[in-house]
């Protein structure tokens, strides 16, 4: 791989990775992961395995308990407070609970990412529009979110993610509440933002988005990783979803 | 200048969509302002009451016989060993038979007959009024009892304990009130605050995930927050004057006795000083609450 | 039965979970009930003191001569013709001379050789006290002096002036200072319950969902707001007692003018109307605050 | 089939049902449904589609703009507001946003639908244990929920919903947030109510948990009724999940 042979280019690294919820909870166990700038890696295991957790690791919404997070060269236990927010801009995150603002206009959730980082209203307005037109959302711009279904409220949540052009996008079960088509969709999305550079992790249970992929995928169980194996090469964009399956589990673990 | 423009668009479209809550911390603001300040108008009048109304105040000290010029000066400087004063007077007998004759007016002719020295030579001594001065009054009393050649001292003793009673009153009443209602509106203020930013939490902590500076996030809430002193103080101060107008007319048409005296309302600085207490107070409590948020 | 022992368990765990929150309206009900009830307690006193201290008050008239008996009656319709009153005196020139004796004590030797009919015979008119009497009197002491061989009414003018003067400040005072603080601590207190119930409104809502019966969800939050309500006023109520003797401790020093008016706490059936009161408004404002969530 | 040929035992009714929110959009139209006691039917459409709307109508959560809506032989729009417990208490509803008390625990959570109808202590612990075990939660019973997983949240959400054997079961998106052999779980625990008598709707965008079913399956298409198929007839306790699946939509508007 290209990646393996240019270790300067990784942009997320774990080493021995612990996290241990209060009182004994273990999340994740002595994980050791490195991310390289510009691969999409998917993030799958049972229910419970520590998915989540690993992403807010990522993103410093979480300390860990042991071990060493890096992201973009920065020892995030060594960040101070005051300059997170420098970290949080270089990442998008689509949160598996949405974290919308229920009370606010589709188009000022989408605004929010963009404006923290002081865009142009008319690039803000420009770009809001395009994303929910790749996303099928065009009539509901000026919705409050709380009005709209799950699934819509869910692309609202994707769509913040990747608003600001991040380096790097976790999405945190992008497409749990999304039929068929739409997570087509979103998948073209990442794909599309993947090739112009971005980072993508994507923690899924949904075997029909990865199963096609060429990219890797890691198993976490149990807090402990499982397995880090690439997908079978068909190009994503050229298969269907819901069309063929392969087995997964038995076949990334082997 | 970008950044400016940004907290004051965000400023007023907070404003704008919470106007709710804005209104109920306006109005809170108001409130607390204008209890607090109705209590502190009402103590600040009633010093200077006091002060005014203990001018009137003389302790009169009857003397066995008329002092001669040398003994004047004897008293005068004794007295002004024990405390200051304000004014000392000598009345000797006739004086004070002519102003028994100018009090009874019309009904002077009762005097006919009486001799014009029967009433006694006295020292008038007017202490420097202060609110406070009831007991030293009594010292002062007392001790003048223990002077030669004094028989008796007479300062209105009756009228005195009761009118500085209530003053006394009035000031324990007033302080108390005034402790009393500045604890629940500081508690007040600080609870609506803190609830409004609970319920707007959970943007707080968004924004601190997307990536925003601490700054970015608190100086609207802070501009607000100033805002909201600003105007509550501003409303509460001019409910206070409209309550002291109408206070002063109500008591104008059955009291004229109090119309004299000289109520006023508060000069511009302390109102000032109101109004900037106030908003800083909004800052400071809301700077404190958002802090406890965005240790995120 | 069942339903008994649910409601008490569910009251208890809702207490037992939310007891900051508890705390919180329990320290707000205390805060209320101690703010009104003081004001309260100023206002029930200051109308007894009123009463007490208008008990001195009289009117004297001075007639021209003394009066013959049937006069007396003439003269003791007339007044009544105008308006109650408590007493009539008639005093002769011999007994207004004796009683000045008795007051000038020591020194009524100044009226050796003043003929002891020099003051004029009058009558003591003792008006019905009431608090706001004082326009009443002036037009009283205006009628008597129409009346036949009435010389001059006094009334000690300038004493009650200043006395009602204060007496009537502070009722003002007090009144307005009462009705603010009734408006802020009824906010308060709704206010607080409302956000209370605001924050367990997502439970409400579950419930109702779940298939729970209105008097299911509603009667725990009731028995809590009625216990609140107790509690509250209880704590308050204390609080004030605990003030009302530390006042008191306070004049008695400095003011034993004071120490002998009646100052009285109140009697038992004015706190139990309180405490009752309390608790009622507290669960009012849970029942009407639980009624808008509800409607689901 | 059975049911339509015994109209008596219909269960859920719903005539020509409209539902417009204000201000314009139109999330029903025109749906008529009738699902037989004892029936476990699928409800499935696009993100948007109105699957989450119908399912509210059912349990009143909502009121139809138009038409007419009926449980178990009453007509909603007629049932005064002081008893709609009644009927909420014969509906067992596992919420898309999950509706979970998150300072609560686990136990609480589910034991709530068990202490509205005055169910005895024992009973409840009983049941609540029964069904972690069946969820594969026993750890997690004294948790709170606020600190669960989101797939974790998602199951308890459906132990709740069917803690205290409800006639109707109405599940909304039940396995977004589940893995493959969560999943299967899930709808064995659904298939043992169904057989032992409970009326099951689920909606749903996954379609390995129905492609294989013999199920009736109701497809919405924006807010209109599309199809109203039966799935294929492999049993359901068969098969695997995410081993073989069949064009679905293509299949159904047939
Ligand atoms: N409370 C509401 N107010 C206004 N519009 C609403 C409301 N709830 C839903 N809608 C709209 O009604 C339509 C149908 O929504 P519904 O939630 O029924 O969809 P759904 O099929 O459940 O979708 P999903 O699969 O995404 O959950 C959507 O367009 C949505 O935006
Ligand atoms: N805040 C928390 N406090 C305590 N335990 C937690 C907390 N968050 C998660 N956990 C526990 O940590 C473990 C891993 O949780 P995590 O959310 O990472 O799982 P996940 O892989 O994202 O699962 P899912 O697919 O259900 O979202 C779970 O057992 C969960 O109960
Ligand atoms: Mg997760
Ligand atoms: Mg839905």
């Amino acid at each position: 791989m290209i990646q393996e042979t240019s270790p300067t280019s990784i942009i997320i690294d774990l080493i021995k990775v612990t996290k241990v919820y209060a009182p004994d909870v273990e999340a994740l166990v002595e994980v050791s992961l490195s991310i390289h700038a510009g691969e999409l890696v998917f993030l799958t295991g049972m229910s419970g395995a520590g998915k989540t957790t690993l992403l807010r690791l990522i993103s410093r919404m979480e300390h860990p308990t042991k071990g060493l997070v890096e992201v973009a060269g920065i020892d995030l236990a060594k960040l101070p407070q005051r300059s997170i927010h420098l970290l949080r801009r270089r990442i998008g995150m689509a949160y598996q609970d949405f974290k919308l603002l229920n009370d606010k206009t589709v188009a000022d959730n989408i605004a929010i990412a963009m404006e923290v980082a002081y865009r142009q209203p008319a690039f803000i307005e420009k770009r809001t529009r395009e994303l929910l037109h790749q996303l099928d959302m065009t009539r509901k711009y000026s919705t409050r979110t709380g009005e709209l279904s799950r699934g819509e409220q869910q692309r609202v949540a994707i769509a913040r993610a990747v608003a600001n052009y991040p380096e790097i996008i976790l999405a945190d079960e992008p497409t749990g509440n999304l039929d068929a088509e739409t997570t087509a969709k979103v998948m073209e999305l990442f794909h599309q933002l993947n090739q112009n550079g971005a980072t993508i992790v994507i923690a899924t249970h949904d075997s029909t988005i990865y199963q096609q992929a060429t990219h890797r995928i890691v198993t976490l169980h149990a807090g402990r990783l499982r397995a880090s194996a690439f997908g079978s090469p068909t190009a994503f964009s050229d298969t269907r979803p819901n069309e063929d399956s392969a087995p997964t589990e038995e076949a990334l673990t082997s | 200048m970008n950044f400016i423009v940004i907290l004051l668009r965000q400023t007023g479209r907070n404003m704008f969509h919470t106007w709710k809550a804005q209104t109920m911390i306006i109005f809170t603001v108001a409130l607390s302002v204008l209890i607090f300040s109705f209590f502190y108008l009402i103590y600040f009048n009633a010093l200077h009451l006091g002060e005014k109304l203990g001018e009137d105040l003389r302790l009169i000290v009857y003397l066995e016989e008329e002092p001669v010029e040398s003994l004047q000066e004897e008293y005068r400087r004794r007295i002004l060993r024990f405390d200051q004063v304000m004014r000392i007077d000598f009345i000797d007998s006739r004086q004070a038979f002519e102003r028994l004759e100018r009090q009874l007016g019309q009904d002077s002719d009762i005097l006919t007959g009486v001799p014009r020295n029967f009433l006694p030579p006295s020292i008038e001594v007017y202490p420097v009024p202060s609110l406070n001065h009831l007991s030293r009054i009594k010292r002062f009393s007392d001790y003048l009892l223990t002077l030669p050649g004094v028989v008796k001292v007479q300062y209105g003793k009756d009228w005195i304990d009761r009118f500085y009673a209530f003053i006394q009153l009035m000031r324990i009443v007033t302080l108390l009130s005034g402790i009393l209602l500045i604890m629940t509106t500081t508690f007040m203020v600080a609870h609506t605050i803190r609830l409004t930013l609970l319920s707007r939490q959970q943007e707080l902590k968004l924004l601190r995930l997307v990536g925003a500076t601490n700054t970015y996030i608190r100086m609207p809430f802070l501009l607000e927050a100033l805002l909201q002193g600003l105007l509550g103080a501003a409303c509460g101060i001019t409910a206070l004057l409209v309550l002291f107008n109408w206070i002063k007319l109500q008591l104008a048409g059955p009291l004229p006795a109090l119309a004299h005296l000289p109520f006023t309302f508060f000069p511009w600085p302390i109102i000032l000083c109101i109004v900037l207490l106030s908003s800083l107070l909004c800052t400071v409590g809301s700077y404190s609450s958002t802090r406890k948020i965005l240790q995120l």
